[in-house]
């Protein structure tokens, strides 16, 4: 087990690696639903507030 | 009037913050000068480390003459100018507001940011402390110095290389005293020498946050008339 | 008949473009993505960290490979995306292929950084340097100031439509780069490991050592697409909150 | 504005732009309340003469002073100025350009905006980006800035510009208010500017060019 | 101009910034020696519209046809427009302006400038540096354009702004000559444009921000 | 058509001689940041000389990057672009245009004027030449590519650290080759080698010179309306 943590002498760089790893893409990934859940609360809070009143203006533009 | 001065220097960070990226594009840039340079002087780590120290002085000076020349401009080309002159505020403080909000959005994230380039030019690492604290004396005196020269070139259009050039002289004395202080941190010098240069530059810089405002006030008010 | 055979291409490519039908397709697409992304990624660690030899060369090092050749493969992979999505955009207007550009950005570069930051941990016990100025590590370099450029440019512009078409410049522009990345370990001298799994004449690794390096891989492909999903479907979202917002201001303007 | 004693005068004050004369010898005095109007064919000097006043062009020969205000300030400090220019940031937001010119001019930012975006019209574009507005819309934010500080003196160097008739009927309130209240207004244009009784100033009737 | 069976049509045509739709369902046609004026409150898209026909803006839906011009041009090609900016550099002379405008946009420089500074009652000023010119001045100058190169289609976002009495006589003058000579003029305004008979195109009076 | 062409780049010219001092300013910031180097990394004159060429690019390529931002952005600014659209040139070579001017403006003035910096850092005379040569193909690329960084940038306020950075990985290649086909020449390399380097080099530029317009082009479509 202590061989296994220590990494034959490189366990500093092999295990900054392997950190950075998962930590890289588990901030990526909450960043990204996080994101994705403050636009829904957004978008809710804003079609509740305008009810149907605006829809028409609201529909997604023409050109993209 | 410190409410003045504190919204100025607000609102440049915010213009700043959603045009300019904030600091992050300072940083960017820094970072891209520094990778500029072994593939211009080739890739010989020696040869790096020794000048690691110049190299990250000069692309420092370099970003902030890109970004200075917009300091004045910006706002002359849009009428805000005229307004902020006719504020309670003397242009002195108009200036220095200014420089401030420069120094925040460049001068500081380079600073933060330093050792990352450091690393790339295989600088070492003991000697980042004394680098920081150089260059965090000389930032300072970057922005208050370029404010002269974004004064003087206010109103005119192709102020761009203009205002860098007129800056340029000023910067050389922060520049050498820079170099000076992280050099002899780096390379062991006796201790007198890095205190010695760290204290003249800390004088350089002290000096040019009282002539740059008042400098650029000046010229500012020749060039509004 | 089923309707859409009477459309024309465009016509199709437009209903497929149809955030409503992409936000439901995805919606039921992302459990399983997750699932299988982290599954995949649990056993590669898995394998990577303990149930692989070290190399006799190398040592125990070898399983910074893992990490580091995934992340790097995928950052230049993200970078073909951004740059395959923005020609669909430009060529064809897909609204999509602008978001999908969009949102690949942050997950290339973040792989690209981990390609960076991992190369560099590999290179001091290696080269007994963090960085060396080479063609390889210089144009990943490139790579991630690219990404970034492009993130900027995209935070820069004010009105999104303008800034899809700039940005997609931009990225097919800079798609230059990835082929200069792949070969420069051919056509300069480096340090750097030359390509030994994507070869014409079948990978060189050993086969216990391409085991982890696979799953790993895989992993961190799913996973790439998972994101992908998710920040597209933000960015669906966010599209939508801007267009209220301005309703709001003209509908409150009308009364 | 209690210093209903206020009064702006020039006395044969003069004019040089780029070395050459644009007007010499002119004289008026304007007081709380009261009006001047600059008219006068296309570079006669109204915009310079706007200029001296607000302190932002030398004054060739000749003097301008304000007697009656804070005698604390300049006359430059206790003008508002409009020019040709809009003085605004398309990446801030309508309220947050307000309320910096009102911090920086020296009101009461937050107290202020609110009243002022809704004396010309744009309420309903309070959040919107700068860079959204149309020319009328852009124009009416700056004049917001005279409603938002209390300055007693305004100078508007055609203010009318790409207003649209609901928004000149606004501006003419306005502006009529801040006379009711002791102000006063020096105004360059070439319409009509909508303020009844006020005095008019031509300026160089002989140089059409 | 021979084509005097020139026509330009817009039909259904919708407009899009920022995400909103400024206008749509907009159809009007304008026939050789015809001029449409186009009112409306601030921001109901006029600026948009004369954009979206000098193609500087995208056309979110509809069309936008010019029918009997010449068939090897674009429309855009085939217009003159002047918008809220004036497209001058402080540097160069007016004269120089001129003769770069011309060059550009297609006219016989030399032989041109002279007779289109005189229609702008320019020609003392020919010589001096464009930095020089007032805010009218310098919109009459824009103008001169117009002149020193012929294009059938006029697209003028409120020209008469900053312009004194004498210089709307002069333009008018100018645009009753386009019209006569079979050309065709859409413009946008707050005030009148002078011109007699013209059709008018009220935009958003629904949306008066 | 080809009046046009020459008339916009006529009008570049006049203008750059008129508000920036010409070739002049940018010849004079080009030695004022080869003065400064030796600053930053100390004055050895045998470092200087093995860094010198490669100095030389990175000071061409930072005042062309300096000069670029406003390319497209002052004419944007005062209406002007707008009417530049509505020309019968199409927009590509308006951009070319655009680019022959700053060339013109900024590259040529410093490849003539490279013998002088070069003698301040101690190069070889007889290296002048294979430099020259080499600064001559490589100056246009600069152009021809910086445009492309300009027209994705206008109208954006605060443009200038953006268009130098999104440039710059395209100016990689130029000030690799470039470099490589001087210190070839310089340090005596066999033939082939700055033969080689100077190709390639002439590669980039001549596909920077249809590159640059048709990218920059489409990135003004994109951001014109
Ligand atoms: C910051 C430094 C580094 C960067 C930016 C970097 C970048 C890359 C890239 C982009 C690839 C993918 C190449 C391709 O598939 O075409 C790659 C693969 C690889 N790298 Fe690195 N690398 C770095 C440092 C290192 C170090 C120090 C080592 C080991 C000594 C190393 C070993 C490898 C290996 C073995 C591969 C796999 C090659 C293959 O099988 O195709 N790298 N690296
Ligand atoms: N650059 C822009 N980005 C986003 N929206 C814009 C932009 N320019 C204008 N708009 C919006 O488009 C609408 C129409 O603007 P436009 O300039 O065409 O109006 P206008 O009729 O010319 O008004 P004015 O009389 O004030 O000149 C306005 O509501 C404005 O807010
Ligand atoms: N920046 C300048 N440099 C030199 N001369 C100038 C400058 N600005 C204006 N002038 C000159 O000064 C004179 C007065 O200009 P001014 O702008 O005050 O006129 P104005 O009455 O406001 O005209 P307009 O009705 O066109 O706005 C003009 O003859 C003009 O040529
Ligand atoms: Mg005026
Ligand atoms: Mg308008």
């Amino acid at each position: 087990m202590e061989e296994f943590f220590h990494m034959g002498g490189y366990a500093a760089y092999v295990w900054t690696v392997y950190a950075l790893g998962v930590v890289v893409p588990l901030a990526l990934a909450v960043h990204s639903i996080a994101d994705y859940g403050r636009q829904a609360r957004l978008v809710e809070a804003l079609e509740s507030e305008a009810g149907g009143r605006i829809r028409r203006a609201a529909r997604p533009e023409q050109d993209r | 009037m410190t409410r003045a001065f504190f919204a100025l220097i607000g609102r440049d960070l915010r213009l700043a913050a959603r045009i300019g990226g904030g600091g992050g594009m300072a940083v960017f840039f820094f970072l891209v000068v520094v990778a500029v340079v072994p593939l211009g002087i080739g890739p010989d780590l020696n040869l790096l480390a020794r000048i690691a120290p110049g190299m990250l002085w000069v692309a420092l000076l370099l970003s902030s003459l890109l970004t200075l020349d917009r300091l004045f401009q910006a706002d002359y080309e849009d009428g805000s100018l005229d307004l902020l002159a006719m504020g309670r505020l003397p242009l002195e403080l108009v200036a220095a507001a200014k420089a401030t909000g420069h120094f925040l959005t460049t001068g500081l994230p380079l600073v933060v940011a330093a050792p990352l380039p450091g690393l790339m030019l295989n600088l070492e690492v003991s000697a980042f402390p004394a680098l920081m604290l150089a260059m965090l004396a000389g930032a300072p005196a970057l922005s208050f110095l370029g404010i002269i020269g974004a004064g003087l070139t206010v109103g005119i259009r192709r102020g761009g290389l203009l205002a860098s050039l007129l800056v340029l002289p000023f910067y050389i004395p922060v520049l050498i005293f820079g170099v000076a202080a992280a050099r002899a941190a780096l390379f062991g010098f006796p201790d007198g020498v890095a205190g010695q240069s760290l204290t003249l530059l800390c004088a350089v810089a002290l000096a040019s946050l009282v002539l740059g405002p008042v400098a650029a006030a000046a010229a500012l008010r020749a060039n509004l008339r | 008949m089923s309707p859409m055979t009477s459309l024309s291409a465009s016509q199709r490519l437009q209903a497929f473009a149809n955030p409503a039908r992409f936000m439901a397709l995805s919606a039921r697409l992302l459990a399983p993505l997750w699932v299988v992304s982290l599954g995949l990624l649990c056993v590669g660690l898995y394998y990577a960290l303990v149930a692989s030899p070290p190399d006799y060369q190398q040592g125990e090092t070898v399983r910074i490979m893992y990490v580091h050749v995934p992340s790097a493969w995928l950052a230049m992979f993200g970078y073909s995306l951004m740059a395959a999505a923005s020609a669909v955009a430009l060529i064809f207007r897909h609204p999509l292929a602008d978001l999908c550009a969009k949102s690949a950005a942050p997950i290339g570069a973040a792989f690209t950084f981990l390609a960076l930051v991992t190369g560099a941990l590999w290179g001091k016990p290696m080269w007994g340097a963090w960085w060396v100025w080479d063609a390889r590590l210089t144009s990943v370099l490139i790579l991630f100031f690219l990404y970034l450029g492009y993130m900027a440019l995209w935070a820069a512009i004010e009105e999104p439509a303008r800034a899809a078409r700039a940005a997609a410049v931009l990225a097919l522009v800079g798609a230059i780069n990835v082929p200069i990345i792949r070969y420069s370990v051919v056509w300069w001298n480096t340090l750097h490991q030359p390509a030994s799994v994507f070869r014409m004449d079948g990978p060189t690794i050993a086969p216990e050592m391409l085991l982890p390096l696979a799953l790993m891989a895989l992993g961190f492909t799913f996973f790439f697409v998972t994101l992908l999903l998710v920040r597209m479907r933000a960015e669906i979202l966010r599209h939508r909150v801007r267009t209220l917002r301005l309703a709001r201001a003209a509908a409150s303007a009308e009364d | 504005m209690t210093t209903s004693d206020l009064r702006l005068t020039a006395s044969n004050l003069a004019c040089v732009r780029g070395g050459r004369i644009v007007f010499e010898g002119l004289s008026f005095s304007v007081t709380a309340g009261a009006a001047l109007v600059l008219t006068g064919p296309n570079g006669s000097g109204k915009s310079s003469l706007l200029r001296q006043i607000a302190g932002l062009l030398d004054i060739a020969s000749g003097t301008l002073a304000l007697d009656g205000g804070d005698p604390e300030l300049t006359l430059a400090e206790q003008a508002h100025y409009l020019g040709h220019l809009d003085a605004l940031k398309p990446a801030m937001t309508v309220v947050e350009t307000l309320r910096f010119w009102a911090a920086w001019l020296g009101g009461d930012a937050a107290a202020n905006a609110p009243a002022a975006l809704e004396s010309m019209g744009l309420a309903p574009l309070a959040d919107l980006p700068v860079g959204y507005l149309s020319a009328g819309q852009k124009r009416r934010l700056a004049l917001a800035r005279f409603v938002a500080t209390p300055r007693p003196i305004w100078l508007l160097d055609e203010p009318t510009v790409a207003l649209d008739a609901a928004s000149i009927e606004r501006l003419g309130a306005v502006m009529r208010a801040h006379l009711a209240g002791g102000g006063i207004i020096v105004g360059a244009t070439h319409l009509d500017l909508g303020l009844a009784g006020a005095q008019t100033l031509r300026l160089g009737a002989e140089a059409a060019a």
